[in-house]
Order: C-alpha cells, then structure tokens, then sequence
C-alpha cells in the first residue's frame, strides 16, 4: 500500500468565529443504543448545536402492513420496540380490536396486564442497565440483566419466546397461562424489591450518580408537552399523563396503583420515576395474579389467524315475490367495519398510538404508529444543548429511545 | 367533553373551514380544508374549553384507493388530546393532488417538527414554514416516497447509496483484492455456511 | 517441516509433536496464532435492532462471552470480528460497509438472525436482503431474534473456523 | 561483568514485569467477573489461564492500520514513548531492600517525569491520529494530567517532609519506625488525595474520561489496531503497577511487613502492590465514571488545598517536634 505523502492535520484550531468542532457520533457507537446518529457543534466540550439523525433501521413497517392482514401485523409490532415487546403486541391488539369491534374475554384481559407489565420491567431492567452503563456504572448492567434473564425465563414459559413474543392475538391471547407460570411469577415479584433496592444501593447514593444526573437535560412540563415527550420522561417534568389511568384499556381499570411523578425535569427525576414505575408494576402484577378471573382466553368473534377477506359466498334463498323457488347468491359482504381510529397505549417508553384506516378488508388500509422514541430523539437536540458531552449520552440514556421503535 | 360536542364547537367557530364530520367506533374526525389548519389547531390548543395540549400523532395518508371516507389526495391526520380535560379529536386536512402542501403547525408544537419531516418523507406532503423539511427516515438522496399508494413495496430501483457500494465492491474485486485463499479445509467449519472473503481497502 | 517425521517424537495433534524428554513441543506457527485468534475474538459493540438485545444478554451474566475470551471493543480497529445483529437498513449499509473496512485482518463476520441472514420479514423496500451482499460473511447464526445460546454456538463455530485457517497471518505481517 | 548484571536484572525486571502486566488483565477480568456474578475467562487454558497469552498472540499478528490521514511519524512513536516511559520508571522502584536497578536520590521525582512524559504519549496518540474522538481523549488527558499530577505530586510532599528524602529506599527505610511501619496514619489526608489522583492519574474508574468507552469510543487509542494498542494497554496496567508501587512505598511502608518471609524478601511489599490493584479494580466495578468539568473541578478545588494544607500541617509539626 502506497502511503501518501503527510498531510496537514485536519484537527481545527481555534479561528476567531469559527471555533465549532463538528462531531458526528454514531451510528456506530456504543452509547447511541444502536443505531442513532448524533451530530454536534462543540464549543470544547460544550454543545453548541445537537442534530439527531434517526433512519439507520427504518424497515418500511407502515408500508409492510398495509401489505398484510391484522393478524400478520402483529409479528411486525414484536420488532418495533424490541425491548419491551408485549407492551407493543398488547397495544396493537388493543388497537385492532378497538378497530374492529372485537371483544375480549376478562381472563385475555388480565393476561395481557400481567404480560404487559412483565414486559414494562424487562424494558426498565434494560433502560438502568443501559443508562447506567453508559453513565460508567457497568456492574449495574449486569446486576440487571440477571434479573430480567429470569424475566425472559418467565415469557419463554408463557409463550415459548424470549424477545419476539406475539403472544396476544386479536380477541384475547394465544395460549392460557400454566401453574408454573403463576408460581414463578409469584416468587420472582416477591424478590423483585429486594434487587431493586440492590440497584438503588449502587447508584441512587452515589455521589458521582448523582452529580451526573441531577440538574442534567431539565424540561419543563410545558416544554415537554410540546416536544411530544410522553411516558415516564413527561412524568418526571410533573405532567400527569399516563394512558393507563387516562384511557384504561385490559384490565388497568380494575387494578389499584398509582402513577409516579417526578418534578424537576432532569435524568435523576426520569431515573427516579422509572425506579418507582417497577415498584408500581409490581403492584399490578400481584393484583393482576389475585383477581385472575377463570374463563376463555380468546373471545367468540375474535378473527382466525388466517383473516379471510370477505365473507364466504353463500346461497340464501331467495325471499322475492316470485316464490321461494329462486337461490340468491351472496356475496362480496365486508367482514369489518370502516373507519378510521387512534388507539394509545402506555407501553414502557411512553405512549404508543396505532392510526388505522379500515376500508373493510382484513388489510390495513393505513397503519401509522406514533412511536414515543421518535419524539423523544427529536427532543434530544432541545434537552442537550448547551450541555457537556457526557450530559449527551447522560440524556440519551434516561430518554431511553429504542430506535427500532423509532425508525419503524 | 365529548368529542362530538368538540366538533359542533369547531363547526360553530369555523363554519366555512369544516367539511365534513367521522364519526367511528365513538372517536370522531373533522375533515376541514388545509388553508386555515395553524388557525384551527391554534384555537383547539388554547381556548379555555379545549386545552388540547397534546398532540398525539400526525400522519399522512394517501387516499388514492380509497372507497369512502376520502375527500382529496391526501390527507394529514392531527390527533389531539387535552391531558387535562381527558378528551379527544382528531383534524383531517384536505389537501389535493396538485398541490400536496400545508401550513406547518411547528410554531404550535415543537415537537410536530420530526412529525412533518417525517410526513414529508414518507408520503411527499409539503409543510409552509417548516424550519427544516428534510427527509428524516430515509437517506436525503432517496427518490420518491413510499407511502404513497403507487410506490411498490419493494421499491422502485434501487437507492443511489446502495449502487455506488455495490459499484465499489466490484471495483475490489476486480483489483483482486482477494483477502484470503482458504486453505482445503478451512471452508469447512461444521454446519455453519461459510461465506468467500471479498474486499479490503 | 511437515515431512520430517522423527520416530521418537510424539504426534499429539495434526501437525504437533512433542519430543520427550527436551521438553519442547513442534509444530508450525500456524497453530499457536490461529490458537490465540480462536481464544481472543473481540466484536465490535455494534448493535443494530433486537438481536443486538440478544448479543447482549449473551455477554451478561448468565450467559458471559467472557469465558471464551471474548470481549466487546467499541472501535472497529481493535475488534476482530463484526456480530452484524439485526436489520441492514438501506441507509446502513454504506456505514456498515465501512466499519468493516475500518477493522484490521483478519477479521470475520457474524451474521446474526434472519434479518442480517436474508432480510427475514422485512422485504421492503428500505432493506438489505442479507448483509452478505454486502461483505463476505464467516457464519450464520439463523433467528428471531437467536438465543444467545445460539449466537454462543456461532462463536464456537467460528473458532472451529479459525482453528483450521491457514497462514492467514502471513500476508500483513 | 556489572553490566552483564545490570542486563540479566533488568531483563528478569522486564520478564516479570510484563508477565505481571498480562496477568493482571487476566485477573481484572476474573474479578470483576466475579463481582459481577460472572466466571471471566474460562475455556482458554484451565480456568482462562492461558488467555492474557492468547490475546498477545492475537495482537500481535494481527494487521497494524495506520489511517491515511495519520500524522505517520507521531502515530508509530506515540505508543513506544507511552510503552518506555512506564517501563524506565520500574527501574527505581525498590521492591525489597537492596532490590533496585537504580537507587537514585531523586527517584520519586524521576518517577513523576517519567508518569508525564507517558502523557505526552496518550495526547499525542490522540493529536496524531487525525480522529475526533481520539483527539478528544488526547485533550482530555492533557487537562487531567496537569491537573492531577499536581495533586499527587503535593500530596507526596508530606511523605518526603517526614521521611526528609526523595530516594525511595531511604522512605522506606524511614518509614520503619514510624506507626506500624508506615505513613498511612500521619500521612492519611495525603495519602487521600494521592489516592484519588493515582486513579486520575492512570485513567482509571472513575476518571477514565479520556478512553471512556460510552463517550469517546476507545478515547485517545481509538485509531490503534493490533500490537500498537496493545502497547498502550501494557502502558495503562505499568502505569497502575507502578502507582500502586508509589503507593506502597511512600504510604504502606514499601517491603516491611510483620515479620520477614524468607527467600523472598519482596513478599510483603507485591502483596500491598496487589491490595492496590485489587482496590483499583473494584474501584472499576462499583463507581459510575466522573464529568469533564466536575473532574476539573475536584482537582482543583478540593485536591489541591487538602493537599496543601497537608504539606503546611506537616511542615508544622516536624518543625515543633523536629
């Protein structure tokens, strides 16, 4: 290889105006939590401009599922926000069954509670062991991921998949829970509080945690409400917006818990309230496994997996003046109703809203997925300006973006 | 307050902008013309009776093949919720096909700003007075916007970035950059495919 | 030295003898470097969608990459092997293009789950059907998203791979 | 016949140096392991003991990229000027009595030389290599290096103030009759701040700000490959061999110990080296990493008047008693 002859150093140096260091962080980095790209205007190390750059995984989801029936849709929702699956799975059925007019049985509903908080905890455990590794605390990492490991054991024996879930279905869920279920889940949600309590030793008193993270990325409630900002990040700025108490769907209107919120705004009162949010789904859980309700687990109309399109063609007899003699062929009858509907769910990053146009085939005409993550980057160039760069990846943590999620 | 009362309060202060009322499965749409849209959401987010604070989602959508329900070309969806008063609407501009642009609603919330720059990528929706529409999913030299009903799923040809890569493996391999020739045994590794080392720059 | 076969020295493994008595061992240098590489795959930190959550999980605790010697690097010019895990966007691909050339030899990459396989589900447009096309790739591990005890089995194959190499070495040094 | 002495010591010195340095990562990565409800290292020899081997090997057949764009010369120099520094600094480090290459008087200051010249090697790895975040890491260190070394240097004061010389034998010697054999109790806010700017010092948790992985990538050695960044980790595990060896020299009272082992009269003075390294690895286990600015700011404004108002108490008290 020919080594070319040396060239000036392309490392600027201070020049009157233009001092800006431009730095362009990711996609491959490892605090962008895969694949987002940061790009920044450095004055030293402080940020001057911050302009996230998202598409680094976008799949073509919305147009995919317009490409296929409700149920094969769902598989899709698995790969939004990978991390906490269910929730996604459980907001799309909502959404759908919401769509169509499905009802669901009180045993699915509860279920899918359970599930779905199972899935807030494992996407939780993921966010601390992230942030904090990020933060440089990298024993909290693993002392997290030991715990969700029994998580992701728990969801392989409710429905044999540790990631990619798709265990609801539309009308209910796809498979009863077993005893073993219920008595793994009991035993895990009573030692949960004791690691939490592990994890808040490590971190919560120390006094590096907490010069990192308190009085870091502040948003006002007002500030964050306009950026789109939803889930536990708005609650730590104060507003109280959580969908499960606002438009309750499963069974959060039978269960008692409460929502935690922060109000300063910064990454220590997002931590706070997240930490708090595992407590609360714990509580959820236990009631969730209390009242379990016996029952089918998928409802009377609930759609096959393999959605027909229309109504079979059927003879009818003919009902004309003529006489009874003539047969009548019907149909062409749409199975669903048309319309269009938003439907939001609270999964674990914030709210998660399914736009559907129905034009009364098992397709979707239109899906639009209003993804938290989406929002919460294009909030980030708000939330890090003028900060340092460790307040960047201090910030990109405690937003806790998932960019599949994100870039759809 | 519910959402149809919402919209008997739009009709009631924008007569002539509203062109239609949706009502399904207990949420409601208004279908209003795109010329007065910051106007409209404006008043939804700050009179007393509507607080509409929250812009949940905007989207667009392509009404190409749509039966019912579609009045022009496009549509761009604005659901809001009022996180204090706990009620919901949801807009749907008009827009036509010659001229599939809007008023950018940027100045309200900030946070529509990702909102548009993503509607604008993926189904080609203009959007006056946005600070910074550009594409945001997709790479800034894509062509064409696939949301759009007659954008196939697979694409149309193939994105510029993907045949200059495929052009610069060529060349690599014309110049025999050939990394490694694997000794007799060394494509064998059980069951596991292996694949031929090409390229190195 | 292949050829010379000395009565008196013992064959332990293809191409390793040990001559008892001098305490010594021959064989080619070949073995001791393709040794090190099977113990000391260290990845590049590189994940892109849900299998990266997968890859991860196999480096904490109940699964530790770290007994097989391998250890996650973030800057490609100190890995040895790329874990591509997850969706190869379009718009990814350039980029990931260069992170492998950023890597020094030799380097192998992993292919991990359907989607850096073949695309998997997501035939659209704004995917790459396999990042094969992209770089020449060493193993498959096959998923959605693998388990991290099959991306652990794909480790293994690799070194089994690397085990058998020959002077692969010979051309940078 | 002194000079072939000379040679075998140091080669022995280096051998085992190195040796140590290898298995320290071994252990760093078991213990931490541990802690972290790992095993570390398992399949690569009995129990991962061959795995610091087989990561040298790897390295160092292993394609060496230097970037285009590099400032060549600077780029290949930067890791052997971090690498020697290190290195020449053992040569005066007394590991039992009479077990010194060199027994210069000025060996502590020679030693905090020779720690900033190895600097020089880390900012000019990162001004040389022509990347952002390499550039970065050398800026970082830069500003942690001055300001640190200033802490440690003032906290050291004290100990030379007690033991009223710079040669390290002669401090340990001092030592002897001093509480326990050692300065840690009359000494214990210098030995405070040494402590935390030794972790400063050698980029440590919570300090390793200039190759903080979630930040800078691989900080200032992020554009080496293969041996060359090899040399630069051999240089970071010298460089905490060689703070725990100050620190056990002018602190923990060097190689005296409760009673005297014999054939082996360095026994007692790597048991305290490694009680450092095991410190500094659960340091790595347990804190989340510092900020720019704060770090800066513990330097100067708590650090520095500890350590002078440490030097003024010492100088005091040796003036009323002495």
């Amino acid at each position: 290889m020919s080594v070319p002859s040396r060239k000036i150093l392309e490392v600027p140096v201070a020049d009157g105006e233009n001092e800006r260091y431009s730095l362009r962080m990711g996609p491959q980095h490892p605090a962008t939590h895969g694949v987002l790209r940061v790009d920044l205007d450095l004055d030293g190390e402080t940020i001057m401009r911050c302009t996230p750059q998202v598409g680094y995984l976008h799949r073509g989801f919305e147009k995919l599922a317009e490409n296929r029936t409700y149920a094969q849709a769902l598989i899709l929702t698995d790969r939004l926000d990978y991390i906490g699956a269910m929730a996604n799975n459980v907001g799309y059925c909502v959404a759908v069954e919401r769509l169509l007019g499905i009802s669901v049985p009180m045993r699915a509903k509860y279920i899918r509670t359970i599930a779905a908080e199972m899935s807030r905890l494992s996407s939780h455990l993921l966010w601390l062991a992230t942030h904090a590794l990020d933060v440089g605390a990298m024993t909290v990492f693993l002392y997290c991921f030991r715990e969700r490991e029994i998580l992701l054991d728990l969801f392989e024996e409710l429905c044999g998949a540790r990631l990619t879930y798709s265990y609801p279905r539309i009308g209910g869920v796809r498979q009863d829970v077993t005893s073993r279920f219920v008595d793994e889940l009991g035993r895990f949600i009573d030692i949960f509080p004791s690691r939490i309590e592990e994890y808040e030793t490590l971190i919560d008193t120390n006094r590096i945690w907490l010069k990192r993270t308190v009085g870091v990325g502040k948003l006002s409630g007002a500030e964050a409400l306009a950026l789109g900002i939803t889930g536990a990040c708005l609650r730590g700025s104060g507003v109280d917006y959580d969908l499960r108490k606002h438009q309750p769907y499963d069974a959060y209107d039978q269960v008692d818990f409460e929502v935690p919120l922060g109000s300063d705004g910064d990454v220590y009162a997002r931590y706070r309230c997240r930490m708090e949010e595992m407590h609360q789904s714990i509580r959820i859980i236990r009631q969730c496994l209390d009242q379990l309700p016996p029952g089918p687990i998928i409802g009377p109309d609930a759609p096959d997996l393999i959605m027909a399109n229309r109504a079979p063609a059927r003879m009818a007899a003919g009902s004309n003046r003529y006489g009874g003699g003539l047969i009548q062929l019907i149909r062409d009858q749409d199975l669903f109703p048309s319309g269009d509907i938003y439907v939001a769910t609270e999964v674990p990053k914030g709210e998660l809203g399914f736009y559907f146009i129905s034009e009364g085939s098992n397709r979707p005409y239109r899906m639009h997925i209003r993804s938290p993550s989406f929002m919460h980057i294009s909030a980030l160039a708000v939330v890090a300006r003028g900060g340092l760069i460790a307040d960047l990846i201090a910030n990109i943590g405690s937003l806790d973006v998932v960019l599949g999620e994100s870039d759809r | 307050m519910e959402s149809m009362a919402i919209a008997d309060g739009l009709q009631a202060r924008f007569p002539e902008e509203i062109l239609q009322c949706f009502s399904f499965q207990g949420q409601v749409g208004v279908g209003i013309r795109p010329d007065r849209v910051v106007e409209i959401l404006g008043w939804l987010r700050d009179d007393q009776a509507m607080r509409m604070d929250h812009l949940r989602s905007l989207c667009g959508v392509d009404n190409a093949r749509r039966k019912n329900g579609g009045l022009g070309r496009f549509e761009v969806v604005y659901n809001l919720y009022s996180i204090a008063l706990r009620h919901e609407i949801r807009i749907r501009a008009q827009l036509t096909e010659e001229d599939p642009s809007i008023d950018s609603v940027v100045s309200l919330w900030s946070g529509a700003d990702w909102m548009e720059r993503e509607t604008y990528d993926l189904m080609g929706i203009r959007f006056n007075g946005h600070p910074n529409l550009r594409r945001v999913l997709l790479p800034d030299d894509w062509e064409g916007h696939p949301l759009r009903k007659e954008y196939p799923l697979r694409g149309r040809g193939e994105w510029v970035g993907i045949t200059d890569l495929q052009a610069k493996l060529e060349e690599l391999d014309a110049h025999g950059f050939k990394a490694d020739d694997p000794g007799p045994e060394a494509g064998d590794a059980g069951d596991a495919a292996t694949g031929k080392r090409k390229g190195d720059c | 030295m292949g050829e010379v076969t000395v009565p008196s020295m013992v064959r332990l493994e293809e191409g390793v003898r040990w001559i008892p008595g001098a305490n010594a061992l021959l064989g080619p240098l070949n073995k001791l470097v393709n040794w090190g590489r099977a113990g000391s795959i260290w990845p590049v930190t590189f994940g892109l969608a849900c299998c990266a959550i997968e890859m991860m999980d196999a480096g904490a605790s109940t699964n530790d990459l770290d007994r097989f010697g391998i250890l996650f690097r973030a800057s490609p010019r100190q890995g040895d092997c790329l874990v591509v895990a997850g969706t190869v966007s379009k718009k990814m691909a350039p980029v990931l293009r260069r992170v492998y050339d950023q890597m020094p030899e030799p380097r192998y990459v992993l292919a991990m789950g359907s989607c850096a396989c073949s695309g998997g589900v997501f035939d659209t447009y704004a995917v790459t059907q396999g990042v094969d096309q992209i770089m020449p790739v060493d193993v498959y591990v096959p998923g959605c998203p693998p388990r991290p005890e099959a991306l652990m089995e794909g480790f293994i194959k690799l070194q089994e791979k690397i085990l058998k190499e020959q002077f692969r070495w010979s051309q940078w040094r | 016949m002194t000079v072939l002495t000379m040679l075998l010591h140091i080669v022995v010195l280096v051998v085992v140096v190195l040796l140590h340095v290898a298995y320290a990562t071994y252990f760093e990565r078991k213990i931490i392991g541990r802690m972290q409800v790992r095993m570390g290292p398992m399949r690569v020899g009995w129990h991962g003991l061959l795995q610091p081997i087989a990561d040298g090997v790897k390295s160092f057949f292993k394609e060496d990229i230097i970037p285009e764009r590099a400032d060549q010369t600077l780029f290949r120099i930067a890791p052997v000027i971090c690498l020697v520094a290190m290195m020449s600094s053992l040569a005066v480090l007394p590991f039992a009595e009479g077990w010194v290459l060199a027994d210069i008087d000025i060996g502590l200051l020679f030693i905090f030389g020779m720690s900033a010249l190895a600097a020089y090697g880390v900012v000019l790895a990162g001004w040389s290599s022509n990347s952002k975040y390499s550039f970065f890491g050398g800026m970082r260190s830069m500003a942690q290096v001055i300001s640190y070394e200033i802490a440690m240097g003032l906290s050291l004061v004290g100990v030379m103030l007690m033991a009223g010389s710079l040669n390290l034998s002669e401090i340990v010697r001092a030592q002897g009759d001093s509480l326990f054999g050692m300065y840690l109790l009359p000494q214990c806010v210098g030995f405070f701040v040494f402590f935390i700017a030794m972790l400063a010092e050698t980029n440590r948790v919570p300090f390793d700000l200039p190759e903080a992985e979630t930040e800078l990538v691989s900080g200032y050695s992020t554009e080496y490959s293969g041996m060359r960044y090899a040399m630069f980790f051999m240089a970071e595990y010298i460089g905490m061999l060689m703070m725990a060896s100050i620190g056990t020299i002018c602190f923990l009272g060097g190689w005296h110990g409760p009673f005297a082992v014999p054939f082996f009269p360095p026994f007692w003075f790597v048991l305290k080296v490694y009680l450092f390294m095991f410190a500094f690895i659960w340091i790595r286990a347990t804190l989340p990493r510092y900020r720019y600015d704060q770090l800066m700011g513990l330097g100067w404004k708590l650090l520095i008047p500890l350590a002078l108002a440490n030097i003024v108490v010492t100088a005091g008290v040796k003036a009323l008693i002495g």
